[in-house]
């Protein structure tokens, strides 16, 4: 145990080294890139070689190996406030996750934004983003997880917006700052709550006085008559809503594709958007106390039904949109939906093992995109590609196997941890297995829909705008350094679905055969392959033949399409109702300020000045010239007496000598 | 010579009257500084009474006086010589006029 | 004055006691106005026919035989002169003056041992009491020059006073070597001192080093106080007339005449006491026989002094008042403090050769060097333009 | 012996009030003189002859010249035809503070046993050997002082007058 002791005490040497990194590239000269990228490279290396050191070393352990360390932070009075580090399976896993993925998007962001000249800007935010999210996922007091939380946060904003010279970027990533912020005031009320309740903000100490072991206090009455737990839980949710873009705060990802691809990868699809289900994961028994699988607590069911909601609203969407990278952004709101509601549903493991399969082969997607708009000189309209397979065979292929895994096809990593989500969902409401599963379905539809857009038929690409004249390129495969990663990633998208059963056993859940798992298997099984067959119907048999076709889907749905194109208008309808509710509460509190402040404050010089003057007349002339003067006059007057004895005559000063022996004598004489 | 010490005591008192009459009422400087002078000599010459009446046996009651001498003699030096440098100042040594240090 | 009043009151034992003591009192001061006016007188008359000498031509010889009713034939022509009293003089000061200048003349003779108990008034501090006195003849000066409200007068009565302070402090200080060597102050025990040894003679102060240099700095101070020969600037005929007693004519200029010349006789008195062992000399003692030998050697002595005093008179020039002024305060004062502390040598080295040789280096060396750094600036060669 | 004590009294008194009310300062001083011998007769009156002498040579000798000196510097050389008004502005006052220290001090000497006490006479005898050895033995710091305090005063005065003379040249 000591051995993980020691891990648990070098574990804050994983997000410090890039954290470092990006100090020294912040430093460096724009010209400097060949610098920073290395630099970026090599930290994240070694914090993914600590990580993975970390990680075969929990492996080993069958109970579920929980080493804490902590370091106080500050005293103040008696009280001294630590900090700390923890090292369990589930940060294990998580930190060797981000740094793998994390490593290999940065080898493909070298390629994507080699001819950038903000080169070392960028890869300076990469290397602060993987400081802060592995700090996130290391740490054991939930005020250093929130700050993580905020430079995941920040970091986000700071990459989505990297070409702030385009408007609508600047517009994109104050949008994600600012939703994502509003989840985080829950976050920070639930952290309050539990500061108050438990007096701590260690989860968990060797003493056993974390906030996690002590779960059992916190079931007195809390808000709306839930428990303490359950509100806390619900607060915390709220902040996971927003970063991992759940229903109400999901507006700000398809706006966060405004950023580099690899960004997008990296932050929408493997990290930061898995923080919320992460922190979840981890404030679990939280959401858990007070209740069972049986009459499960309302967190619980929150949870639940908004995860099955935004994975079955989302991939509605993605079914309509044109942009690739849209499509893959509505995906992963799915599949977050998906990995909340396993939560939801009390699968901590299924949810997390989705959370990790999720990463690799929506990473793999995503790069793969970003490949796809290297290679066509950053075309990013479905419409205007088609037919790449010709050009860019590694990407197909990688793209290829990507998709599959999505979709849920039964050899690759997707079909087992979504099958294991779909699963538990069953066992817990039938209504969230159904959604949950049209979901599926859909996902497996509109993956299709993007391949054979993309893939299949000939070039749209050159035919629709010669009047620009450009477009006469031949999209053409990516170097070396852009198909690698995603070549890498596909093998994980392969293999990692088989080690789910050793996976669960790793984080210490027991295996218990649930119920109906050959039904919910083979329904899975079935609908993933509709969907499929579905998408080749509409869009492989013949596919677009010019960039400017209709949709084939469109002349299907006709209005549906257009209203899931346009995002259910839920922007519109958070412009129409929230926006201007608020611009009203801001004209409302000037005009009170006007009329009501300054008029008080008016009122109040006023008087001020009138009594001032009264005091004038009275006091100054009346007493202080009058009778102080008078006194002074008296003073001086005296004074001349007292100088004309001093006039100078030697002689004077000897008569008053002579006068006060005289006097002293009479004295003496009367006193004998 | 059965002189009582009273005599001597008065005799020096009326000296030192006198002295201080002089100093008081003289417009001229000299003559201050003789009144002065008249004063010191009364002084010394109570000293050498009591030397004489009451501690006659102690031979070196008499250095008092002569200590007292000397230091009116250094005393009257300076003083001369301050009435000479007011003179080359004023013109005259009338004590009247000296109100320079007029408070 | 204790043995006079003893004689007399064995001799006369039936007088009442006030009376035989006032008589004591008396006489010596008899004794003393008569014996020194009388050489006063004779000194007049022996300096001009000294003086005659010197300048090779007879003194006075038409008044009596060689000249020796002169001083009565002047005396009488003194009294007979008018007495002018110049009108803006200040009256009283001018008459007082001439009467002041005589007293310290007298005064001094009161300590002055004639001989062996033959002392007017035999005071313990008897040398102090002479100088003290001397001092007094300075204000006698200085009324005679300015009660005749005449600038020459007063000049004269200011160099003169100038001259008779400077010097007086030297001739003080060679006297205290003296008290320090007898260690008493009374004249009487001082001039005891000097007798015994080989014919009275040896025992002399004046035989001693620093008993030399006293006796030469009492010769100049004697000289300075009464101004006479290099000193007499006061009335140097050429440049002030008559000095501070121009304006005097008639019986007062007697008077100061007189003055001077006793205070003269009384520094050499002084002298003759101190440095000349008094009226010792081969066959005086106590006793009636004694006395009157010793009494005859105090006069002779007295008589050397004021010859020497007359033949410094004809001989040497006048000198320059800031030379005067110089040679007092630069080496007469410096070698008698110097004397004194031969004296302090003189008496705590007892083997007597050795006392000998250490103090006559000693003085020796401070005279050379005292002379060496007041000699004035050698003058150059002169050349002459038209040789 | 007590006569000579009053003639010698008078003639001190005398010397004093002349010496303070004369109006030729040169006869002033000639009063202040007469006021020191007075005073020195009665040292030598009261056996202390080395303070007389002592006196009359400081005094009579130096202190008096030096007030000469300080006139004859001071004052036109004539020094009759002075202002005619020789008593100060509130003499009154001088005069009246002087007479009543005068009749207090008597009052109090009167009321002094201590007034009584005859003299010692012959008992009190003070030789100047004794004094001189007392003067360098156990007296010998104020001895010092006082060399100090004269050489002190000296110079001072030196400085104070000479000035004028430096300027005249």
């Amino acid at each position: 145990m000591d051995h993980l002791q020691n891990l648990a005490r070098q574990q804050w040497l994983i997000p410090v080294i890039p954290l470092a990194a990006a100090a020294i590239q912040s430093l460096l000269p724009r010209s400097a890139k060949k610098l920073s990228a290395g630099l970026c490279l090599i930290a994240m290396g070694i914090s993914c070689l600590f990580a993975l050191r970390a990680f075969f070393a929990t492996l080993g352990h069958t109970d579920a190996p929980q080493a804490v360390w902590n370091f106080t932070w500050f005293e103040y009075g008696t009280v001294s406030f630590k900090l700390g580090f923890i090292l369990d399976p589930l940060t294990a896993a998580m930190a060797a996750m981000v740094t793998f993925v994390g490593f290999w998007i940065f080898v493909n962001a070298t390629g994507y934004m080699h001819d950038d000249e903000n080169f070392t800007r960028f890869f300076c935010f990469l290397s602060l983003f993987a400081a802060a999210m592995l700090g996130l996922v290391i740490s054991n007091n939930i005020l250093l997880l929130f700050m993580c939380w905020e430079l995941v946060g920040l970091c986000s904003y700071l990459l989505i917006g990297f070409w702030f010279q385009k408007p609508s970027a600047a517009a994109a990533c104050k949008k994600a700052f600012i939703t994502t912020r509003i989840g985080d005031v829950g976050f920070f009320l639930g952290i309050l709550m539990l500061f108050w309740k438990t007096g701590t903000l260690n989860l968990y100490t060797a003493e056993g006085t974390g906030a996690l072991q002590r779960v059992g206090e916190l079931l007195g009455p809390g808000w709306f008559g839930w428990s303490v737990a359950t509100t806390i839980a619900v607060l915390l949710f709220i902040g996971a809503m927003g970063k991992s873009a759940q229903f109400p705060l999901h507006v700000w990802l398809p706006d966060a594709m405004e950023g580099p691809t690899p960004v997008s990868a990296l932050i929408h699809a493997a990290t930061m958007v898995a923080a919320g289900v992460f922190m979840v994961g981890r404030m679990f028994p939280l959401f858990i106390a007070g209740g069972s699988l049986e009459h499960p607590t309302f967190a619980m069911d929150m949870v639940l039904y908004i995860g099955a909601f935004t994975a079955l609203f989302s991939a509605t969407i993605a079914v309509a949109q044109f942009d690739i990278k849209r499509v893959l952004a509505y995906s992963t709101c799915s599949q977050l939906g998906f990995m909340v509601m396993a939560l939801g549903a009390g699968g901590l493991v299924p949810g997390q093992f989705h959370l990790l399969t999720h990463a690799f082969f929506k990473a793999l997607l995503f790069l793969g995109s970003g490949c796809v708009i290297i290679g066509t000189h950053h075309e990013q309209d479905m419409r205007k590609m088609g037919g790449l397979r010709k050009y860019m065979p590694i990407t197909f292929v990688c793209y290829l196997i990507g998709m599959l895994a999505l979709a849920g096809v039964p050899p690759f990593a997707g079909f087992f941890s979504k099958d294991e989500v779909l699963l538990v969902t069953f066992q817990r409401s039938k209504l969230a297995w159904g959604m949950a599963t049209f979901a599926a379905f859909l996902t497996g539809f509109y993956m299709t829909r993007q391949m054979f857009m993309v893939f299949a038929g000939k070039w749209r690409g050159g035919d629709h705008n010669e009047v620009h004249g450009h477009g006469g390129h031949e999209p053409h495969e990516v170097p070396w350094n852009m198909w690698l990663p995603i070549a890498v990633l596909s093998l994980f998208a392969v293999g990692l679905g088989f080690f789910g059963g050793k996976y669960a056993h790793y984080l210490g859940a027991e295996e218990e055969e649930l119920s109906g798992k050959a039904l919910v298997m083979g329904l899975s099984i079935a609908v993933g392959a509709l969907g499929i067959f579905l998408g080749w119907v509409l869009y492989g048999r013949k596919p677009l033949a010019h960039a400017n076709d209709p949709d084939p889907l469109e002349d299907k749905l006709g209005g549906l399409f257009t209203c899931l194109n346009r995002k259910w208008y839920v922007d519109e309808f958070y412009e129409a109702t929230i926006i201007r509710a608020t611009t009203a509460c801001g004209t409302l509190f000037r005009v009170i300020d006007k009329r009501l402040v300054d008029g008080i404050l008016h009122s109040i010089v006023w008087i001020v000045r009138g009594i001032s003057q009264v005091c004038r007349w009275v006091g100054d002339e009346f007493f202080i010239n009058g009778g102080f003067d008078a006194g002074c006059q008296t003073v001086r007057g005296s004074g001349w007496l007292m100088s004309k004895l001093q006039n100078g005559r030697v002689q004077n000063y000897f008569r008053v000598l002579g006068l006060g022996t005289i006097i002293l004598l009479v004295v003496y004489f009367l006193k004998s | 010579m059965n002189i009582p010490l009273g005599h001597y005591l008065i005799l020096a008192a009326i000296l030192f009257a006198i002295g201080l009459a002089g100093a008081l009422t003289r417009k001229n400087a000299i003559i201050v500084l003789m009144g002065i002078e008249v004063m010191f000599n009364s002084a010394i010459l109570n000293l050498v009474a009591f030397w004489q009446y009451k501690y006659f046996a102690v031979p070196t009651a008499q250095l008092f006086a002569i200590f007292a001498i000397a230091v009116a003699a250094a005393e009257s030096a300076v003083g001369l010589a301050l009435v000479i440098a007011v003179y080359r100042h004023y013109k005259s040594v009338d004590v009247d006029e000296m109100k320079e240090l007029k408070g | 004055m204790e043995t006079i009043y003893q004689i007399l009151h064995t001799t006369f034992a039936n007088v009442p006691a006030w009376a035989v003591q006032i008589a004591a009192f008396l006489i010596p001061i008899a004794f003393i106005f008569g014996v020194y006016p009388a050489i006063f007188a004779l000194t007049t008359l022996v300096e001009r026919k000294a003086l005659g000498r010197i300048q090779n031509r007879y003194g006075p010889n038409r008044v009596g035989i060689f000249g020796i009713l002169q001083p009565l034939a002047d005396g009488l022509k003194i009294l007979l002169k008018e007495d002018i009293v110049p009108r803006v003089a200040d009256k009283f000061t001018h008459f007082l003056a001439p009467v002041l200048i005589v007293i310290p003349g007298l005064l001094v003779y009161l300590v002055v041992p004639v001989a062996p108990g033959m002392v007017a008034v035999d005071l313990k501090i008897g040398v102090l009491f002479a100088l003290a006195v001397g001092t007094m003849s300075v204000i006698a000066l200085f009324m005679a020059g300015w009660a005749s409200r005449n600038k020459f007068s007063v000049l004269g009565a200011v160099r003169a006073v100038a001259q008779v302070v400077s010097y007086e402090v030297p001739t003080v200080m060679a006297g205290v070597a003296v008290i320090m060597a007898a260690g008493t102050l009374s004249t009487l025990t001082i001039v005891q001192r000097q007798g015994g040894g080989l014919l009275n003679i040896s025992n002399w102060y004046v035989f001693r080093p620093w008993g030399l240099v006293g006796f030469a700095l009492f010769i100049i101070g004697g000289l300075a106080e009464s101004a006479r020969c290099p000193f007499d600037l006061p009335e140097a005929e050429s440049e002030l007339i008559g000095g501070y007693h121009t304006e005097y004519s008639g019986f007062k200029f007697a008077l100061f005449q007189m003055g001077e010349y006793l205070a003269g006789m009384a520094m050499a008195g002084v002298t003759v006491t101190l440095f000349l062992g008094g009226y010792m000399g081969p066959g005086s003692g106590p006793g009636l026989a004694g006395g009157l030998i010793s009494m005859l050697w105090f006069f002779v002595k007295l008589a050397g002094m004021i010859g020497l005093n007359i033949w410094i008179r004809g001989t040497w020039p006048r000198l320059r008042v800031d030379q005067l002024m110089g040679f007092a305060w630069k080496v007469l004062l410096p070698l008698a403090l110097v004397n004194i502390v031969a004296v302090g040598f003189w008496h705590f080295l007892t083997p007597r050769p050795l006392a000998w040789i250490i103090t006559t280096g000693w003085l020796v060396i401070w005279f050379l060097v005292l002379t060496k750094c007041n000699a004035s600036a050698k003058l150059e060669k002169r050349e002459y333009r038209y040789v | 012996m007590n006569l000579a004590f009053w003639i010698i009294s008078a003639v001190t008194v005398l010397g004093a009030l002349l010496a303070v009310s004369l109006r030729n300062l040169v006869h002033c001083v000639l009063a202040l003189i007469l006021f020191f011998i007075g005073i020195a007769a009665h040292y030598f009156l009261l056996r202390a002859d080395f303070l007389g002498t002592v006196q009359i040579l400081i005094y009579v000798g130096a202190v008096a010249v030096l007030i000469l000196f300080a006139i004859m510097l001071t004052h036109n050389v004539t020094g009759t035809d002075g202002p005619r008004e020789i008593l100060g502005v509130k003499w009154w006052s001088g005069a009246v503070i002087a007479a009543a220290l005068a009749i207090l001090l008597k009052k109090a000497i009167l009321s002094d046993p201590l007034a009584m006490v005859l003299p010692a006479g012959d008992k009190a005898q003070s030789s100047v050997a004794e004094i001189g050895r007392a003067l360098v033995a156990n007296w010998v710091v104020p001895l010092e002082a006082i060399a100090i305090l004269l050489t002190a005063a000296l110079i001072g005065a030196v400085v104070i007058a000479l000035e004028e003379i430096q300027k005249s040249r």
